[in-house]
C-alpha cells in the first residue's frame, strides 16, 4: 500500500495514464489505454464517448470491479480518502490495493459509489430494495438494523420516492424504471460518498424521467457536496450537467476541457466531428449533418498510431498513422491528444 | 460480461473485426476476413464445435459404434448363439505378443485352452496350452451368416484360422457363447433403438410442440399441462406397466417396435418443449416479421426461416435424447420386461449378470454394461458439444 | 401467496385424476380380465374354484360392465383405501404395500437430501472457481456420473463388495430386523443399510444437479446486481452466497419437479438389483405375473406421491422467489 | 423549409403531385389481459386509442412519444404486422386504387407490401443470420417473383450500392457487419420493391452517435432520389426535428398534438409537448436549463386516468381536465391538439 503526502488542495481523484487490458479468447483488448484526468472536489466531470470507448471500464477500474482478477492494470488512480471526522485524509493509489482487500472494500460504497444504466438488473430480483439499501449502510456503519432502516427510509424520501415507508419493502420488479433508478441512487448515496460514478444513469429511461433523475442527481450533489463522474454517450446530458469533460475514443482520452470550451471551441477532430454529427434541438432545422466517416474500429484491431486516424478528416499520412500523439496542453485546463497541436510526450507504437 | 461492456452494438465474434462500409477504408486482412464473412451457419458451427476437443473425439466414438452396429455379422468373430458347453464361463482369452519362450511376435497370437474340473471345488478351470501358437488374423473365414438378409457370407474381420481354437476376447457365458460376439451383436439393437425411439419422439414432439406453438392460447396451455403431467410421472414404473402388457407371443421385431413406441410415448415431452421454446423465441424475432412484410408466404417463412433456425438446436437435443433411450431399453430388458431372448441387446445380455454369484464367478458378464456406459458417455459429450455450437450467433 | 398455494393445489387435482386413468388403463391392459387369469392360476395350482366367490368378485369389480362403470367402481374403492386384492399373494393390496411404500419414500427422500447436500456446495464451488483443477475434476466426475445408469452402478457395487470385501450390500435390514416390529434398534439398522442404496440412487441426480447449479450460477455471476453488491464494498464470499447463489437457487429448487420422479423411478430398478424391501421388486413380480391390482395400486401411489412431492417443491419455490409469489 | 421538404417538393414536381397518401381514422388497438384457463378478460391495454392522422406523399411524418405511448403499435398496425382492433387506414396507390388497409386480406394485403415497407430498430434481430445479403435484400424480389438468378444478383448489387455498401458483399452474412451497416442492409431490403411509404421504427436508436448521422443522411438522400414518404417513429426529439416535416405527438395510446415541425418545436400547444421539449438535454452549456420537470410517471395504458390522460402530471391541469376527456381539436392554422386549455395557454418551445 503506497501512501503519499499531497497538498490538501489536490483533486479528489487523479487518474494518471490509467490502463486496463483484458485477455479474451478473441485477443487482447486494451479497454482503457491511457486515461489521464482529475476530478476536483464538488465537481461534475463528464466522460463521453461511443460504445466501446472504455468510459465504463474507466469507472469500474477506479472501483476495481472491472472484469475479473486477470485484468491488467497500469498507471495510477490517486484518491484522497476521508478521515473518520470527515476531513481530507491520506492519498491512496487505488490500483495498488488488493483486489478485494479490506481497504478497497472500505472505499467502495462508503467513499466512492456507483450507479448503473439498468436499474432493473442492478438490483437483486429476490431481495427487497430495503434489504439491499440497509445492507449498504451496515457494511460501513456499525448501526442496528432498525437505525439502518430509518436511515434508508430517510434516504428514499430524499430521492423523492413517495410512500418510502411502504416502498422500502418492495421488490425491484414492483417498481417502475424511474423509481428503481431513484432507489439505486438512494442506495449509492446512503453512505454519503465523496464521489459518485454514474454510468449512463438515464440511458434506459424516458426523456421526462431522465429529466427528473438528472435534476435529482444535481440536487443531491449540491446537498452532499460530492463529486460526480457522469459517464454518457449523450452530449446533451454532458452539456447540462458537467463542468469539465473528458472525451474518450478507443480507450484514450483524446480531449479534456471545461464544458464551454469543449462545446464552443473543440480542438480534437473527433470532438469536432462528434459535435457536427448530432442534430441539435432548435438549431436551424434542415441543416445537413456531418457524420464521422466509417465505424469505430474493433477493439481487437486497433489502428496503428492515433486511434482516430482512420476516420479523421485531418489525418496526416506518415504522422498520425505511425505515432501516438500525447496530451498537449493548449491552455490551462484544456488538453488535447492530436498532432495538429503538437506531439505531446510522443510514444511510438513500437515502443509499447 | 466484458463483451457486454466493451461493445454494445459490435459483434466481437471469433476475433475478426467487422468489415467496413466505406470503400475508402483499408482492408488489410481481406482474405482472412472474407472467409469469416461468407461462412454459413454450419461452417460457423463447425468452427465452434472443433474447439471442443472431447466432443470431437466422442463424435468419432459414436460414429464407430454405429458402424459396428451396421456390420455386426462381419465384425463379430463368431455366431453369437454358437454354444460350447466345455467353455462355460471361460475367462477372456489372453492375447499375447510374447510367447512362453520369451520370443516377441509382431503378430498377436493366442494359445489353445484346455478345461479340467477342479476336484475340490468342482468348478471348471481353464489352462493355456502353450505348445501351439495360434496367430490372430484379419479376414478369417468362419461361421456363416446372412448379411442384411441379402447374401450369405462367412468372412469375419478377425479371428483364428484353426476352427478348434475359440477366441473369447471378453470371456464366455454360461453356455459357452462368446461374449464379445454377443456384445457386438447387441450393439445393433441397443444403438438403433435409441435412434428409432428418438426419431419417433421427435415426430410426436414436433407435431405436438408445433401445434402448441402455432395455435398458442388455450391449446398451448392444455398441451403444456399434459407435458407437465407426463414429466411429473415416474417413468420406469410406467414403462414397466406398459411393457408388461405386451403379448408374450410377439416376434422380436414386434417387441422391438412396441418398446420404442413405449419409450417415445414418454420421451417426446422433452423434445416438444425444445421445439415449442424455440418456436416461441423465433416468433419474437424481427426477421420473421420482416419476412412477412416482404410478402414472403407463410410456408416459405416456416421452411426457409423457422426450420433452419432451430435445426441445429433440434439436432443437439436429439443427440442428447439418444442415451436416455439406450438406458431405458437396457433397464427394461435387464428387468425382463423389454426385449427377451432370442433378441440380443446389451440389456438382454445384462440379464445374465443379475445373479450375484454369476458375476462373482464371471465378472466379464458386466462387459455389456461397460458398453452402455461408453455409448452413453460418448453421446452425452458429443451432444453437449453440439449444443454449445448450436447457436453460433449468440451475442 | 395463499392464493398461489390454493391455485397450485387445485391444479394437481386434474393431474391426479389423469394418473388414476393411466393406472386404470394399465390394470386393464393385459388381455382377458384378471379373474379368468386368476381362475387359471388357481386351477393350475390344483385348487377348487368356488363359483360363488367368483361371482361375488365379478360383481364387486363390475367386470362385464362398461369400462367407465368399472373405472368408477375401482376409483371409488381406491379413494377409501381399498386397492383391491392381490391374487399372487392372496391378500388385500393395502396390507401388502404399506411398509414397502414407506421404505420407498424413505429411500427416495434420503436420496433427494443426499443429492442436494452434495451437489449444492460442489456446484457453487465449480462455478466460483471456474476452470480451476477442482472444477475440471468435478465436471469430469459429474459427466461420468450422468453416464452410468444407477442399476449398473448397483450391480458393480454389489459385485465389488462381494468379491473384494466378502460382504453382501443388498437389503435395507440385517436379518434379525427384517421382519421385526419397529424399534429404535430397527431404525438404526435401517440407517446403517440405507446409505448405500441412497448413494447409488443419488449419483445420477448429484451429477445432474452439479451441472445445473454450476450453469445457473455462472449465468448469475456476471450479472449487474453482483457488480452493484461488490461496489457497495461487500466481502466476496458473503456476496456470492447472498446474491447470485440465492438467485441461482430458484431454478435449482424447481428441478425437484423432475429429480423426484427420477429418484422414485430409479428406486424401482435399484431396489430390484439390491433386493430392497421397497415397492420395486413387488411391482416387478406383480407385473410379471399380471397381478394387476397390486401393480396398479403401486403405480398409482408412486405417481401420486411424486406429484405431491413436486407440489411441495413448487410451494417452496414460490416462497423463495418473490417474482412468482406476487404474480 | 427543411431539406427534407425541399427534396420532397422537388421530387413531387417531377413525379407525382403532393396528395394524401394515407389517412388514418380512429385507429385502435387494445390488448385484452386475460386470466386463468378460460382466458377471462380482466382488463385491456389501450396500446393505440382512437388515433387519427394523415400522411401526404413525399413528406416525413414523425411519430414521437415515450415508451408505451403506442407509437410502435401504431406503426405496426399501419403495416398490418398486427391487426388493429378497429379504425380505418385508407391508402391511396396513386393509380386510382384506394384501399382500407384494415380490411385487406390475402392477395390484396400482399400487394400492399410492394408499396409499404418497414425498417426495424434492432439491426441484429431484424436480419436472419443464416441468410446472405443476396438472400436478405432479395427476399421481397423473390417473394413477388420480380427477379431471379443473374438479374436478382444485379438488382441486389444495385440496392447495396444505393445504400452505400459494396456490391461485392453479396455473398456475405450479416455477422460480418456492424450495427450501422446492418441498418443499411435493412434499408436496402425495404427499398427492394420501390415502395411509396416506409415506416421506420426507431431506425437510429440502436446506433452509435457517429453512425447515427450517416444513417440519417442516407435516409434523407434516398427520400430525395426516390420520392419516398416516411413515417419516422422515434423517442428522440432532436432527430425528429432534424428529419421530419410534420410531427404527431402521442401519450398513452392517444394523439395529443399534430403540427408541422417548426410550429410544434417553437410554439407547442399541448403541455405534454412543452414538457417533452423542455426535458431534452441540449448539447449546449449556455442554454440555461430552466426546465419543466414533470412529476410522476407515464400513465399505465391498462389503467388510463379518468379525464385527460395527462392531467396527473400536467402543471396546468384544472378540475375540468380531471373530469372530462378532451377531444383532438383542429385549431385555426390546421394544427391539432388534444387539450381543454389549448386556446388559453401560452407555452414555450425550444429557443
Amino acid at each position: 500500500m503506497q501512501n503519499q503526502t499531497v497538498p490538501s488542495d489536490s483533486p479528489l481523484l487523479e487518474l494518471r495514464d490509467l490502463r486496463t487490458g483484458f485477455a479474451l479468447r478473441e485477443g487482447y483488448v486494451k479497454a482503457v489505454d491511457g486515461a489521464s484526468f482529475s476530478v476536483a472536489r464538488g465537481e461534475t466531470i463528464g466522460v463521453v464517448g461511443e460504445s466501446g470507448c472504455g468510459k465504463s471500464i474507466t469507472a469500474r477500474t477506479i472501483l476495481r470491479i472491472a472484469g475479473t482478477n486477470d485484468s491488467e492494470l497500469g498507471g495510477e488512480a490517486l484518491f484522497r480518502r476521508r478521515t473518520r471526522d470527515g476531513r481530507p485524509g491520506e492519498v491512496v493509489d487505488l490500483l495498488k490495493l488488493a483486489p478485494n482487500g479490506r481497504e478497497i472494500r472500505s472505499i467502495r460504497g462508503a467513499e466512492i459509489a456507483m450507479i448503473f444504466q439498468e436499474p432493473m438488473t442492478a438490483f437483486s430480483p429476490v431481495h427487497t430494495i430495503g434489504n439491499q439499501i440497509i445492507e449498504a449502510i451496515q457494511l460501513h456503519h456499525p448501526v442496528s438494523k432498525d437505525e439502518a432502516r430509518a436511515t434508508a427510509i430517510d434516504m428514499l424520501r430524499r430521492v423523492e420516492m413517495s410512500n418510502a415507508e411502504r416502498r422500502i419493502d418492495a421488490y425491484p420488479h414492483q417498481l417502475s424504471g424511474g423509481m428503481r433508478q431513484r432507489a439505486m441512487i438512494a442506495m449509492a448515496l446512503v453512505c454519503r460518498p465523496q464521489l459518485l460514478l454514474a454510468d449512463e444513469p438515464t440511458t434506459a429511461l424516458d426523456v421526462t424521467t431522465q429529466a427528473q433523475i438528472l435534476a435529482l442527481i444535481r440536487q443531491l450533489k449540491a446537498e452532499l457536496g460530492m463529486s460526480v463522474m457522469m459517464i454518457t454517450h449523450d452530449l446533451g446530458v454532458v452539456a447540462e450537467t458537467a463542468q469539465n469533460v473528458a472525451v474518450m475514443y478507443l480507450g484514450k482520452v483524446v480531449e479534456y476541457a471545461d464544458v464551454r470550451a469543449l462545446f464552443h471551441d473543440p480542438k480534437h477532430p473527433y470532438t469536432q466531428a462528434l459535435l457536427a454529427s448530432i442534430p441539435k434541438l432548435g438549431r436551424e432545422a434542415g441543416a445537413r449533418l456531418h457524420p464521422v466517416k466509417g465505424m469505430v474500429p474493433s477493439p481487437f484491431n486497433r489502428p496503428r498510431g492515433c486511434p482516430f486516424n482512420t476516420r479523421c478528416p485531418k489525418a496526416m499520412p506518415g504522422v498520425c498513422d505511425v505515432d501516438m500523439p500525447g496530451p498537449t496542453t493548449i491552455k490551462p485546463g484544456h488538453t488535447v491528444s492530436c498532432f495538429l497541436y503538437g506531439a505531446g510526450d510522443t510514444r511510438t507504437e513500437a515502443a509499447q | 460480461m466484458l463483451r457486454r461492456i466493451l461493445g454494445r452494438g459490435q459483434p466481437v465474434a471469433a476475433g475478426v473485426p467487422a468489415a467496413t462500409a466505406e470503400p475508402t477504408q483499408p482492408l488489410e486482412t481481406e482474405t482472412e476476413k472474407h472467409d469469416y464473412a461468407v461462412a454459413s451457419e454450419w461452417e460457423l458451427m463447425w468452427y465452434k464445435f472443433k474447439r471442443h476437443r472431447l466432443a470431437l473425439i466422442c463424435g468419432v466414438v459414436v460414429l464407430l459404434l454405429y458402424v459396428v452396429a451396421a456390420f455386426v455379422e462381419f465384425i463379430a468373430p463368431y455366431n453369437p448363439e454358437a454354444q460350447n458347453p466345455a467353455a462355460a464361463y471361460q475367462a477372456p482369452t489372453r492375447v499375447h505378443f510374447v510367447d512362453a519362450e520369451g520370443n516377441f511376435h509382431l503378430q498377436p497370437f493366442v494359445y489353445g485352452t484346455t478345461s479340467q474340473r477342479n476336484p475340490d471345488t468342482f468348478e471348471l478351470e481353464f489352462v493355456e496350452d502353450t505348445s501351439v501358437i495360434h496367430p490372430l488374423q484379419l479376414f478369417v473365414r468362419g461361421d456363416s451368416y446372412r448379411m442384411w438378409g441379402l447374401f450369405d457370407a462367412n468372412l469375419h474381420l478377425f479371428g483364428v484360422e484353426d476352427p478348434n481354437v475359440r477366441l473369447y476376447l471378453l470371456g464366455a457365458d454360461r453356455q459357452g457363447r462368446d461374449m464379445f460376439s454377443r456384445i457386438v451383436h447387441g450393439t445393433r439393437i441397443s444403438m438403433s433403438i435409441g435412434l428409432v425411439g428418438v426419431v419417433m419422439s421427435f415426430v410426436i414432439g414436433i407435431v405436438v410442440g408445433g401445434i402448441s406453438g402455432y395455435f398458442g392460447g388455450t391449446v398451448d396451455l392444455v398441451v403444456q399441462r399434459i407435458i407437465e403431467f407426463i414429466r411429473s410421472m415416474p417413468t420406469i414404473p410406467l414403462w414397466l406397466g406398459l411393457a408388461a402388457a405386451l403379448p408374450a407371443d410377439w416376434s422380436i421385431l414386434q417387441i422391438y417396435f412396441a418398446i420404442t413406441v413405449i419409450l417415445s410415448l414418454i420421451g417426446w415431452t422433452g423434445l416438444a418443449q425444445v421445439v415449442r421454446g424455440r418456436a416461441l423465441a423465433l416468433r419474437e424475432e424481427d426477421f420473421i416479421m420482416a419476412a412477412r412484410l416482404s410478402g414472403t408466404s407463410r410456408t416459405r417463412i416456416i421452411v426457409r426461416h423457422m426450420v433452419p433456425s432451430f435445426m441445429s438446436h433440434i439436432i443437439a437435443a436429439l443427440t442428447l435424447a439418444v442415451p436416455e433411450m439406450i438406458i431405458a431399453e437396457t433397464a427394461l430388458s435387464f428387468l425382463g420386461l423389454g426385449l427377451r431372448y432370442p433378441a440380443i441387446s446389451w440389456g438382454v445380455l445384462l440379464q445374465e449378470a443379475q445373479n450375484l454369484r454369476s458375476i462373482a464367478l464371471a465378472p466379464w458378464l458386466l462387459a455389456p454394461g461397460a458398453m452402455v456406459v461408453i455409448a452413453v458417455l460418448a453421446l452425452n459429450f458429443f451432444g453437449d458439444g453440439l449444443r454449445d455450437a448450436a447457436d453460433p450467433y449468440k451475442r | 401467496m395463499g392464493r398461489y398455494i390454493i391455485q397450485r393445489i387445485v391444479l394437481t387435482i386434474p393431474t391426479i385424476f389423469a394418473i388414476s386413468i393411466v393406472s386404470f388403463v394399465i390394470i386393464q391392459l393385459p388381455p382377458g380380465d384378471f379373474l379368468t387369469a386368476y381362475i387359471t392360476t388357481l386351477e393350475s395350482g390344483g385348487q377348487v374354484v368356488d363359483q360363488a366367490q367368483i361371482d361375488a368378485l365379478r360383481n364387486q369389480y363390475g367386470l362385464g360392465e362398461p369400462v367407465h362403470i368399472q373405472y368408477l367402481k375401482w376409483i371409488s374403492r381406491t379413494l377409501v383405501g381399498d386397492f383391491g386384492y392381490s391374487f399372487q399373494w392372496q391378500r388385500p393390496v393395502s396390507e401388502l404395500i404399506g411398509e414397502r411404500m414407506l421404505m420407498t419414500i424413505i429411500l427416495s427422500v434420503a436420496s433427494l437430501l443426499l443429492v442436494w447436500a452434495i451437489s449444492l456446495p460442489i456446484g457453487i464451488y465449480s462455478a466460483v472457481k471456474q476452470y480451476s483443477p477442482g472444477d475440471y475434476f468435478f465436471t469430469f466426475i459429474s459427466f461420468i456420473g450422468l453416464g452410468i445408469p444407477n442399476f449398473l452402478l448397483a450391480l458393480v457395487l454389489m459385485w465389488w463388495a462381494y468379491s473384494y470385501l466378502g460382504m453382501s450390500v443388498g437389503g435395507l435390514f440385517s436379518q434379525q430386523y427384517a421382519d421385526a416390529p419397529w424399534s429404535l434398534a430397527r431404525v438404526l439398522d435401517l440407517l446403517a443399510h440405507l446409505w448405500i442404496p441412497a448413494i447409488v440412487l443419488a449419483v445420477g441426480g448429484i451429477a445432474g444437479l452439479i451441472r445445473i447449479m454450476r450453469a445457473n450460477l455462472l449465468d448469475e455471476l456476471p450479472r449487474l446486481y453482483v457488480t452493484t453488491a461488490r461496489a457497495k464494498g461487500m466481502k466476496e464470499g458473503r456476496l456470492v452466497l447472498k446474491y447470485p447463489v440465492r438467485v441461482a437457487l430458484n431454478p435449482f429448487v424447481s428441478t425437484i419437479g423432475w429429480t423426484l420422479p427420477g429418484l422414485v423411478s430409479g428406486s424401482i430398478i435399484v431396489s430390484v438389483v439390491l433386493n430392497l424391501p421397497t415397492t420395486g421388486p413387488m411391482l416387478l413380480t406383480a407385473l410379471q405375473s399380471q397381478d394387476m391390482y397390486l401393480a396398479g395400486a403401486i403405480l398409482l401411489l408412486l405417481s401420486v406421491l411424486t406429484v405431491i412431492g413436486t407440489l411441495i417443491s413448487d410451494i417452496l419455490l414460490a416462497w423463495l422467489d418473490p417474482r412468482i409469489r406476487f404474480n | 423549409m427543411s431539406v427534407a421538404e425541399q427534396n420532397a417538393a422537388r421530387s413531387s414536381d417531377t413525379a407525382r403531385a403532393r396528395h394524401r397518401l394515407l389517412d388514418v381514422r380512429k385507429l385502435t388497438k387494445h390488448y385484452p389481459i386475460t386470466e386463468g384457463l378460460l382466458r377471462r378478460e380482466v382488463a385491456r391495454v389501450r396500446a393505440v386509442d382512437d388515433v387519427t392522422f394523415h400522411v401526404d406523399t413525399g413528406e416525413t411524418l414523425g411519430l414521437v412519444g415515450e415508451s408505451g405511448c403506442g407509437k410502435t403499435s401504431t406503426g405496426r398496425c399501419l403495416l398490418r404486422a398486427i391487426d388493429p382492433t378497429s379504425g380505418e387506414m385508407v391508402f391511396d396507390y396513386g393509380d386510382g386504387r384506394v384501399v382500407d388497409i384494415a380490411k385487406l386480406e390475402g392477395r390484396a394485403l400482399k400487394d400492399l407490401r410492394k408499396d409499404m415497407q418497414m425498417v426495424f430498430q434492432d439491426p441484429f434481430s431484424s436480419l436472419n443470420p443464416r441468410w446472405t445479403l443476396l438472400d436478405l435484400v432479395g427476399e421481397p424480389l423473390v417473394a413477388f417473383r420480380v427477379a431471379k438468378g443473374r438479374e436478382l444478383e444485379d438488382r441486389v448489387a444495385e440496392l447495396l450500392r444505393r445504400v452505400g455498401l459494396r456490391p461485392e458483399y453479396l455473398r456475405r452474412y450479416p455477422h460480418a457487419f456492424s450495427g450501422g451497416e446492418r441498418q443499411r442492409i435493412s434499408i436496402a431490403r425495404a427499398l427492394a420493391l420501390n415502395p411509396r411509404l416506409v415506416v421506420a421504427d426507431e431506425p437510429v436508436s440502436a446506433l452509435d452517435v457517429s453512425v447515427r448521422a450517416q444513417t440519417l443522411n442516407l435516409l434523407e438522400d434516398l427520400q430525395q432520389e426516390l420520392g419516398l414518404t416516411y413515417i419516422f417513429i422515434s423517442h428522440d426529439l432532436s432527430v425528429v426535428q432534424h428529419i421530419c416535416d410534420r410531427v404527431v405527438v402521442m401519450y398513452v395510446g392517444q394523439v395529443v398534438e399534430v403540427a408541422d415541425t417548426s410550429s410544434l418545436f417553437f410554439t407547442p400547444k399541448h403541455p405534454y409537448t412543452e414538457a417533452l421539449l423542455s426535458a431534452v438535454p441540449k448539447p449546449d452549456p449556455d442554454l440555461a436549463s430552466s426546465r419543466i420537470v414533470l412529476k410522476g410517471e407515464v400513465a399505465d395504458p391498462s389503467n388510463v386516468p379518468k379525464g385527460c390522460a395527462f392531467h396527473p402530471r400536467c402543471p396546468y391541469a384544472v378540475d375540468h381536465c380531471r373530469q372530462v376527456e378532451p377531444k383532438l381539436e383542429t385549431l385555426g392554422d390546421g394544427r391539432q391538439v388534444r387539450c381543454h386549455r389549448a386556446h388559453e395557454l401560452s407555452l414555450s418551445g425550444v429557443e
